[in-house]
């Protein structure tokens, strides 16, 4: 079994901004993403709930190092003033890695 | 044409106080027990209640989202189906009048509530426009109830409210982001240039254009458009199902309004703890604001020739707030505005207000400028 | 005053089986035909085939809550409504004997059951206390399904009936809970003192608290009391769309029921395999602590001065076994019992045998025991 | 006795058309006007559009599931109701030929369409069995909007139609995945071989099991038989909110369909994009094999003697395409078949094309074979 | 980019207890909490299962190790024996995770 | 507090194959799994969308690494090639985790 390791980036914060989280992520060279509805409290998680639409979700990506270091400094730079939101990155051994690699 | 009613609205405020201290309060009171006293409002309370004593009580939000899509179609298939009605026997001739006025009033209860925040609160450029935004537009569950409460006194609203209902909901939103973007254009812009990222610049154009294509207005407009076209194409009979589905005084939609406001209540009551946050002012503005922009509401009604129960209720559309379309609209513009803020504000004290004690008001203030 | 109709109940019930052996069988397997062959129970039996053959049949989560809801508001507002008329009528005077008869029931069953459980079925503590948490509840569905079916044999209930269902929710539930936990606290105290942490203890209150404010109280309770009040202040018209929305012989209530009783089916179809980890005393338990709990039912009712379909739906709702409040509730605080006994033999017993054979058999009882 | 109706079909189609061409054209523009112009359709339009223009409705997966279930389970019902009113008049005399029918015709539609497919427009036999399978089972929501349309113009169908769509179901999904994995048996072994993973093998048997006990087939044929009891048994007055719950003609479902085709509308909206990925073939043929079978449904219905509805709607549900019981049975069985045809062809294509032109037109087809 | 070596703390289990976990994470020091909606399988599961609820819910904690160590604990204590659980940690790097240590 | 040094199998694929993965998944010996919705985008998943049902899921296995090598051999033989999937590993440190190595 070939394994590529490459670095799984996460990030979990208000809904309102996730989808364009997701495609600023793609954007950037992300080869895809996956979405899921949570549920969160936090520092500031208090102050920014919004009625009418699940409050929170996370976003991952499988990419490369330096696409995740991009991904993180852009949520970072972009949405992590006003937003309720964390991201964080992890080791991971994936299978075909080389298909997530950016062209 | 416009500065004369403006002039003796401004005229008429302090009046309208005076006048409701010495002999019509007995007839709110009375008004408001019978508006009170009915499972509409009292859901309302089950739910505040609940949420205070940490009961149980949870609508799945796919149930509430459910009855949100049901109210606004119903809302537009009727008001599509009245319109035709209005159409074929009046022409245009009754509604645009009552339009120009709800469109007036949608352009100009987004600057008043502006200029009140920012200059007499002393609020933040940001958080004036975005509580603004929630004040400029409407919602469609304040419509329903007001709605609900004229058919229940024997003075039903013009046939025609339904299509101002879709006509206040945009322009009070977008004219306060535009506002207080444009406002807050120099601090956003210093902000934009340390962090070298230009990608929130962008979103004004995409909130706008999400605000006039949301959910709201798509399915209260459509359904309007097929009510409408519905009507005029089909037989009574054919016809009939949908009608009962759809129908206002109906058993579902009464229903259906009574599950909404059991989770309205839930909402509400749990950001009731976050009204100490916000302040005295918030709170005032809350309660006073809507009395103010729904006497103009009424007033201006009167004027463009609603009846008695369409004063009422157009009254209570212009005072009320909105909670669903503004708040991510606002929250993705003017991302330095505190969402606290404004949705407590729309929906743990305006929208209480109204349900409770503003439509019985409205519905006094216009008979008082004379509706019938 | 109690003691002498316990002592009539007990003397009862080998005559009363006597008796069903020679005449009344007959009549018996007609009603059951009758009950069985209608929409209600057919859906249930559907959900069992469909887990049976691995069927495709999937309710959304969403819409069982939902319907859930809406049963529960339901059976809540009619009640209040039905009460508001019976207690202008004849205030509290025809209901205070049955509501003491329903209290003395809920406070008398989980000890029963607990003492059957632990001495004759040598459960441990834990799980005695667990199941006789749940027999110590009702279930409002089946409450639903028994009102449906003296309503279709023109006996119907009482009015106040659902008031009584509210009675019966929590006291059960409570009293099994602190005999659970006061009897196993040595078992408790040491273990606790081994691991030292004695965090679990302090649940108790917290689970009591939250089944007595919890959904089905708080839904069930509150709309009793929104039905009582506005039938008193609303005219008949306002009111009509809110009764036609709740009504339970109307069409909402009933196919509401159908879809409820197909995911019940689906659910106690999936515990179906669990039948043999119980063993065949607490099979024996679920079918026949009913009965008894029925006839205990029936009786009081009757000396209370129910009628007979509401002797028959008293009987239904004491000898029916809670599987909404009851399971969360022994799961937080009395972690040691095994959940599969008691949901089992709840759902995938003592529901299915109630909806399919008691109620037939309470109403004969009902009959039996001379209720009109 | 089968090859006769399939000559003289084969005869009749080129007539068919030429008639077409001059006469009737003015009645089918005529009675599509009548169609489009009703509520189902409009809602089905303003979901493309919102997908157009990228407006915001979102219909809850869950509240979609919800009307599927009450839709699947109102045919169902109603259908049974029906079949033992004609069953108690007629026997099996008036049903079994329209029965035999529908399964010739379940068997010969995916067949022929796997023939146009792979022959004609030289699609991999994967692909072609996987489209195949989707023209050869049917689509609940046709079936129900064809039956508003027959009732609207006051020749409603035969009632045992339900019963034919429920027949109609299963077996040309089989047959297609049965073709269709035989004829792959080599590639697929090959594949297989070198991998060394049998799995996928055995997941034929699987698919097919899933399919017959699928959700769609369990909901109408489990309250078909439920229907059928309760009518037999029970009187009318109990039976009657049920039926009011179910009734095809009643508010809940027309409303319901309503928001289900609103749903549609945004699914098929998102799906047009895929239209130049599939080619000008399938366009065609998604829209030509529809005529061609919802013809040959028509014709052999008039031959089995079933009445003007009943051929139309008989009509409609062949020329239906399924897309909720074939897509996942088809992705599970032939993996290399590419979804996005199959779907594209029978969302975006078939379904509205059948919705807005071919239920009329099958109307017309059924005048001129003669039923009445 | 700064990145700041933290651990994520990981419990599945029935969600009866979820919502006491959560809590009792941030009384122990955690900064939030984000909670999802699960479906699972394991050695205790089939014999826990609930009606009428959600059957499982996952509850991710991003924490230092101390603290990490300390809900592990105290969920290991509290809840192993009865409900079923099941608990792990793993190694992430969060950005501006300073926020994140207990103050 | 005792940890156990285990692998995290990650696969995210189309809805119609999760169950099959996850049943498959325990006969290869992991003695549970956890289920969860979410919604993606990847290189083919758009090919590969069907309608009516939640999309995508994701299926987490704890398992040692010998087992975590099966699981991912056999969905990447068996899956790869024809369905929208993903699929990594990552270490995380069990409690208790001796009861999740196959007996
Ligand atoms: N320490 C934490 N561990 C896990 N999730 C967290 C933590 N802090 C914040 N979150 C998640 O991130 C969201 C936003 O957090 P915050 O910006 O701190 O309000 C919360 O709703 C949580 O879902
Ligand atoms: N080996 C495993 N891999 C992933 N999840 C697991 C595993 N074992 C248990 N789980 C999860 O933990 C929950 C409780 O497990 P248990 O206590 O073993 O019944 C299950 O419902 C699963 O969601
Ligand atoms: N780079 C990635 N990062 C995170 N999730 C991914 C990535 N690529 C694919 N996925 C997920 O895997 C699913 C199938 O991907 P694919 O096979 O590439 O179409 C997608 O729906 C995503 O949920
Ligand atoms: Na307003
Ligand atoms: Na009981
Ligand atoms: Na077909």
């Amino acid at each position: 079994m070939q394994l590529y390791p490459l670095k799984l980036v996460t990030v979990v914060g208000e809904t309102v901004i996730m989808d364009d989280i997701a495609k600023e992520g793609q954007q950037l060279g992300a080869s895809g993403y996956t979405l899921s509805e949570v549920v969160g409290q936090g520092s500031r998680s208090a102050r920014n709930v919004i009625v009418g639409a699940s409050k929170t979700m996370k976003c991952e990506f499988v990419v490369p190092m330096d696409l995740a270091e991009k991904i993180l400094k852009h949520v970072s730079y972009t949405y992590f003033e006003h937003y309720a939101c964390i991201a964080w990155l992890s080791d991971v051994q994936v299978v075909r890695g080389e298909a997530y690699v950016a062209k | 044409m416009l500065t004369i009613p403006c002039a003796t609205l401004c005229w008429h405020i302090p009046a309208l106080f005076a006048v409701f201290n010495a002999e019509q309060l007995g007839r709110i009171v009375e008004s408001l027990e019978r508006n009170l006293l009915t499972p509409i409002p009292l859901c309302f309370v089950l739910g505040l209640i609940c949420t205070q004593i940490h009961g149980g009580i949870k609508i799945p939000k796919e149930l509430y989202l459910a009855i949100a899509i049901f109210l606004l179609m119903s809302i537009g298939f009727i008001g599509g189906h009245e319109l035709a009605h209005e159409y074929q026997e009046h022409g245009i001739s009754t509604i645009w009048k009552p339009a120009l006025a709800t469109l007036v009033l949608g352009c100009l209860t987004p600057i008043t509530s502006y200029v009140v925040l920012h200059y007499l609160g002393r609020l933040s450029i940001a958080d004036s426009a975005g509580i603004a935004a929630h004040y400029g537009s409407t919602s469609a569950v304040t419509y329903a109830v007001a709605n609900s409460f004229v058919e229940q006194t024997q003075h039903p609203a013009n046939s025609f409210l339904p299509t101002l209902v879709t006509i206040l909901e945009c322009p009070g939103i977008a004219i306060a982001l535009v506002l207080g973007a444009a406002l807050s254009a120099r601090e956003r812009a210093t902000k934009a240039s340390a962090s070298g990222a230009p990608v929130r610049e962008s979103k004004l154009g995409e909130a706008l254009y999400e605000v006039m294509t949301g959910q709201s207005i798509m399915l209260m407009a459509g359904l309007l458009v097929i009510g409408f076209i519905s009507t005029l194409f089909m037989d009574t009979k054919g016809f009939q199902p949908f009608y009962d589905f759809f129908q206002s005084k109906g058993m579902l939609f009464r229903g259906a309004l009574c599950i909404f406001l059991l989770e309205m209540g839930l909402v509400a009551g749990e950001r009731l703890g976050d009204l100490r946050k916000v302040g005295p002012f918030l709170v005032a503005f809350g309660i006073v604001m809507p009395l103010i922009h729904g006497f103009a509401g009424v007033y201006l009604g009167h004027l463009a020739g609603l009846n008695l129960g369409g004063c009422t209720v157009l009254g209570a559309i212009v005072a009320s707030a909105s909670y669903i379309a503004a708040p991510p609209a606002v929250r993705l513009t003017l991302p330095e505005a505190n969402p606290t803020l404004s949705i407590t504000a729309a929906l743990a004290i305006t929208f209480p207000f109204n349900i409770a004690f503003g439509i019985p008001i409205y519905f006094e203030m216009a008979k008082w400028v004379g509706a019938t």
